[in-house]
């Protein structure tokens, strides 16, 4: 299974993220200095072996699961039966 | 002369293209199934409104990745007319057709309401019946209308006059209030580097009767009509 | 083998019918209808078919009183939506529904599936929905869950509506302590069609298949109609299975597929699946023919493993139809289907007698008779009491009241209150314009759809009276049912059907009871005067937290027909100079009025009654003087009475009015009073004497209250002033409030 | 910081996630079994100590990170300067 993240890049204004921050402020949570939104995935997909599994994935983020322009991702793989 | 309008699993306002064209400007128009990997003979694409794929994921990704985008790519890149209105300016910027991103509107909501853009380039196929500074009404309707461009990409589009509108107040100034969704430079809509394709969020096909508040709209496809019917007579003469 | 199943588990289903609501008697009536008792999964059937939200088996007797025919209706209630004639070969096909208790635990989600439910119906009749409206009941916006509820609702209503494309054209929001623990969310869809392609929810013809479509069905939802049939408590916000998640994209490709099949004459008959899922569309298609079914559940589409055979049959996976097919318009069907990548499977076939025979893994696990699950529940006539509240709040008198010290000042706090301010903030979230038919959209009394088949136009309206209904059951039915059609007349449209969502509390309690029974009374009388039939509706009942009810709120959306979209008329002033007319009756009253909500923070007195026979009268002329081309503007008067419509009227049209009204004026009243079948008119000078004269014929009083002009609204009286207020000062106040609230 | 993911329950229907799923699928990928789209959210916070971070975290995760009749979340917190 791999675990994706897709988050904005810090140059790009992130709307979601000041609104969370202001509603948990208003909520009364104190100290909370950034927050930052960005999508969750999670894909289990069959591979013989851990580098084809983070080839493909690599590959996925890349032409799918992000957008190049305004997003970065990061991932990371575990191993299910 | 003929309009193609693409219909993409989700698409909404194909309806509304197909019927400015056909019962408006009374020109020939023909739906194109997503699943095509062969346009056909069309002198303009266009890329209608709505939610393809549900807009899931982003706004006009999956859509961006369907066969027909690749044919539409070979349409474009030997010089073929593109428009693509609020989800089709999504998916050309997506597919890489044209430069920078369409991302969340900065109120989280979504916008739908009447108001104005100025025409920033005339000497496109798409303008071509407007003055630079003429102010359109036009509605928009989006969730995710907020153009993103780099830096050095803005500068480039100013530079080669690619920005083609910019959200505009009925007077014709640019201003925060007009600006529905927080877009760079209040940019409303661009063009690629050749000014054959072009993608903006706000509706003309909204905006093409008297009926419906505007048909400052028609404007854009008078132009293309015009250009088509220019470069028709030269290829005659 | 159903039998054999039923003897296995009689022991250990010790009155676990109680655990599925059902109560010993209707257990007993199952055993009677049945020949014996049912099996665990025949159990979970009858459970959900009998619940209230299916069954209404509390309201049935009440809903025979409305008048449901009328030379126009094609099809009224019984069917999926009402369908009515509006010439040329067209038919408008349209119904409400309510997604209340959803909505409470999921605002998003709740709100969202209520659209993608009521879509549904309208598309299974055959019809291309043409517009959504919808009518929401908060708790004051003071708190943070009362916005988060507003937010979630219209976020999802948006989110649905937006993204299959059908514009969401009008609605209403009120405010009330009451919705606070139990919001409602109404939601109206509207369609058009031509009436020959009329298709029927009904499995008729024996070897016909029966088709399941759209999504795989998984553990969403599984019991939400029970769930809709309690009152909510804490444990709901733990009901998880009950709240279901919209799929607005595969929703969309649903009605384009099933209108590309209903076109093409592939399908005989057509149901949604909504509440009580599979069970529901199996045995009232087979109920409604008069024909049996055999079901394989092997065959339906899972989402995930491990689904018991109860699971899948009362699952309420959203976007899903069924569909009944001859056998050799199959292929036609699964083409169609596949272009769009819909999932497609024939799970079984209509047979003859009437038994529903679903097979699971080789074995019958249920057979049940159609008619008894689906129309077998008992009809229950419960005891209505009038409650204690009613005699002492129609007994105080609103005149008792110290005279207000500046009716201007009380005109701007009318205009920011949450229940009259502008609901821009709501609808600027909603697509209105997608499909370039939206000849008015959301702010006016009703909204106007052109049909591009007919040159005509339909007017649609959404309308509650819940306050009103509190203070008089009786007179608030008649209220909505007029209300709403006087909406669509001010368009220039008459009215041809209504729909109805009535919202109540819980129908054991007698005082709740009595409230609904005498506001359908009113309802239907109102309806029987006015001459439009009910065709549709929805009853939601248990809108109760802790024991604490909502204000009974009947809804009533109304469909009118105007035979020149050319033709329409809004509520803004539109020239300098022309004369401004107050049509309808002079009696009005602060009783339940806003003035005596916002300013005295009250909900007693006795509302102004209403003369149906005069509302008709009143109607019919609004329509003829639009038709005409007389007026330059209507616009009906409410909340708020005359004071507020002048001031919206110069707000729409973005211009003032002069007013002069007659001496002996009281001013709190003549501004602030509401009463029933007014409006407001402004026009041409030189159709002065035209339109008085129509008015006299018409037997209705109109009198010239002023004419438009200047930037203000400027009400004066014998010589003095009663307010002076700018047009800016006054969109100020109408117009911030909402978003400055919400943000 | 804090990095809070937020995921449909496993038994609610996950559009989003089909959706890519079938998408990644026509684009050629293949042995991709079961996608699923959810929010992922960082959240740079003060505290004193671990616990009280991830009490903070647990009770913005239940009170708005994510609506728990619908969403299960899970979170991991990780120092930073
Ligand atoms: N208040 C009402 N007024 C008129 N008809 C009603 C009312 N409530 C329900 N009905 C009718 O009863 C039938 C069953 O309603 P319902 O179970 O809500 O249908 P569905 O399952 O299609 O949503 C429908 O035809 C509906 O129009
Ligand atoms: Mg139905």
């Amino acid at each position: 299974m791999a675990k994706v993240e897709v988050t904005l890049k810090k140059e790009v204004h992130d709307p979601q993220g000041t609104a969370v921050e202001n509603s948990l402020r208003a909520l009364g949570f104190d100290g909370v200095q950034r927050v930052r939104v960005g999508k969750y995935l999670e894909l289990v997909l069959e591979a013989e072996t851990f580098e084809e599994a983070a080839a493909k994935i690599e590959e996925m983020s890349r032409r799918l699961l992000s957008n190049p322009v305004i997003e970065d991702y990061d991932y990371s793989l575990q191993e299910v039966e | 002369m003929k309009f193609g309008v693409i219909v993409f699993p989700g698409s909404n306002c194909d309806l509304d293209a197909y019927h400015l064209v056909r019962d408006v400007l009374k020109r020939d128009v023909e739906y194109i199934g997503y699943d095509r990997r062969k346009l056909g003979n069309f002198d303009v694409v266009i890329l209608p409104g709505g939610f393809t794929y549900g807009d899931y994921l982003r706004s006009g990704a999956l859509a961006a990745r369907t066969p027909v985008i690749e044919a539409l790519a070979g349409f474009a890149n030997s010089g073929g007319l593109v428009l693509g209105i609020c989800n089709g300016f999504q998916v050309l910027t997506e597919a890489g057709l044209l430069p920078g991103a369409l991302c969340r509107n900065d109120s989280l909501q979504f916008r739908c309401r009447q108001g104005y853009v100025r025409v920033e380039t005339n000497t496109l196929a798409f303008t071509g019946k407007a003055k630079n500074g003429d102010v359109l009404k036009m509605p928009v309707a989006h969730g995710d209308g907020s153009y993103y461009a780099p830096p050095e990409l803005l500068r480039d589009l100013d530079d080669n006059g690619q920005v083609v509108f910019r959200y505009v107040d009925r007077d014709g100034r640019i201003s925060e209030a007009a600006n529905p969704n927080g877009s760079t430079a209040n940019i409303a809509g661009i063009a690629n580097r050749r000014g054959n394709v072009v993608g903006l969020m706000p509706h003309p096909e909204r905006a093409g009767e008297r009926a419906l508040g505007s048909v400052d709209g028609l404007v854009l496809f008078r132009s293309l009509i015009g250009h088509l019917q220019d470069r028709e007579v030269a290829g005659n003469g | 083998m159903a039998e054999r199943d039923s003897k296995n588990n009689a022991g250990r289903q010790d009155k676990i019918w109680r655990k599925l609501g059902l109560k010993d008697f209707e257990y007993a009536m199952i055993v009677d209808q049945l020949g014996r008792e049912p099996n665990p999964v025949e159990l979970n059937m009858y459970s959900v078919m009998w619940s209230e939200h299916c069954s209404y088996k509390h309201s049935r007797s009440s809903l025979k009183l409305f008048p449901t025919e009328s030379p126009r209706v094609v099809q009224g209630p019984g069917e999926n939506a009402g369908v009515v004639d509006i010439g040329d070969g067209y038919a408008a096909v349209f119904k409400i529904e309510s997604h209340n208790h959803p909505s409470a635990v999921e605002p998003y989600q709740g709100a969202a599936t209520g659209v993608g439910g009521i879509l549904r119906d309208i598309y299974t009749m055959g019809a291309q929905p043409i517009a959504f409206l919808n009518s929401l009941r908060f708790g004051p916006p003071d708190n943070d869950r009362g916005r988060y509820l507003l937010r979630g609702v219209v976020a999802g209503i948006g989110g649905y509506g937006n993204c299959v494309g059908i514009p969401t054209v009008g609605g209403e929001v009120y405010f009330e302590p009451c919705y606070r623990g139990n919001p409602l969310v109404n939601a109206m869809c509207v369609g058009v069609m031509p009436l020959e392609r009329l298709v029927l929810g009904q499995a008729c013809g024996e070897g016909n298949l029966v088709v399941l479509a759209g999504a795989r069905t998984g553990r969403d939802g599984i019991h939400g109609v029970t769930f809709a049939s309690e009152e909510l408590s804490e444990q709901s916000e733990k009901d998880r299975p009950a709240v279901q998640v919209g799929d607005p994209f595969l929703g969309k490709l649903l009605i384009d597929a099933t209108l590309e099949a209903v076109e093409k004459k592939l399908v005989q008959g057509v149901q949604d699946l909504g509440g009580a899922g599979l069970t529901c569309a199996l045995t009232e298609t087979a109920s409604r023919a008069g024909t049996g079914l055999e079901i394989d559940l092997d065959k339906v589409p899972l989402r995930e493993e491990g689904l018991e055979p109860f699971e899948i049959l009362t699952s309420e996976s959203q976007e899903r139809m069924l569909f009944i097919v001859e056998p050799e318009h199959l292929s036609g069907l699964e083409d169609i289907f596949r272009h769009w990548q819909l999932p497609l499977t024939v799970l079984g076939r209509v047979t003859k007698g009437r038994l529903v025979r679903i097979f699971y893994r080789g074995e019958i696990v249920a057979e049940v008779p159609a008619e008894s699950v689906a129309g077998g529940a008992p009809a229950y006539e419960p005891e209505g009491r009038e409650p204690d509240y009613y005699r002492e709040l129609s007994s105080f008198d609103p005149l008792s009241l110290p005279p207000l010290k500046d009716p201007g000042r009380v005109l701007l706090n009318l205009l920011s209150s949450p229940d009259i301010a502008s609901k821009e903030w709501v609808w600027q979230q909603y697509d209105y314009m997608v499909r370039t038919c939206t000849l008015q959209g959301p702010g006016g009394d009703a909204a106007v759809i052109r049909l591009r088949e007919s040159g005509k136009a339909l007017a649609v309206a959404v309308d509650g009276s819940g306050r009103l209904t509190y203070l008089d059951p009786y007179l608030g039915g008649m209220l909505a049912v007029a209300e709403a059609t006087r909406n669509v007349s001010c368009c220039g449209a008459e009215p041809i059907g209504i729909t109805d969502c009535l919202n109540f509390g819980n129908p054991e309690k007698p005082a709740a009871f009595w409230q609904f029974r005498r506001a359908v009374e009113g309802m239907a009388e109102a309806c029987r005067v006015l001459e439009v039939p009910v065709v549709g509706g929805n009853v939601s009942f248990y809108n109760e937290v802790e024991d604490e009810a909502i204000y009974p709120t009947p809804v009533v959306g109304a469909v009118g027909l105007l035979e020149d979209a050319g033709r329409h008329c809004g509520p803004g002033f539109k020239e300098e100079g022309d004369a401004i007319c107050l049509l309808g009756p002079e009696e009005v009253s602060l009783g339940g009025s806003q003035l005596l909500k916002v300013v005295h923070g009250r909900v007693a007195g006795r509302p102004a009654g209403i003369d149906l026979g005069m509302e008709k009268k009143v109607q019919a002329l609004l329509c003829r003087l639009v038709a005409r081309g007389l007026v330059s503007s209507v616009h009906d008067l409410s909340e708020g009475g005359l004071a507020v419509s002048l001031a919206e009227s110069c707000m729409a049209g973005g211009r003032g009015a002069v007013i002069e009204l007659p001496l002996s004026t009281d001013p709190d009243l003549a501004l602030f009073g509401e009463g029933p079948s007014r409006a407001i008119l402004s026009l041409p000078e030189k159709n002065r004497d035209q339109v008085i004269e129509m008015a006299e014929e018409a037997g209705v009083e109109l009198r010239v209250i002023g004419r438009v002009g200047g930037d203000a609204l400027d009400i004066c009286c014998g010589g003095g002033r009663f307010l002076k207020l700018r047009l800016d000062e006054m969109k100020k106040a109408f117009e911030e409030v909402f978003s400055w609230m919400m943000s």
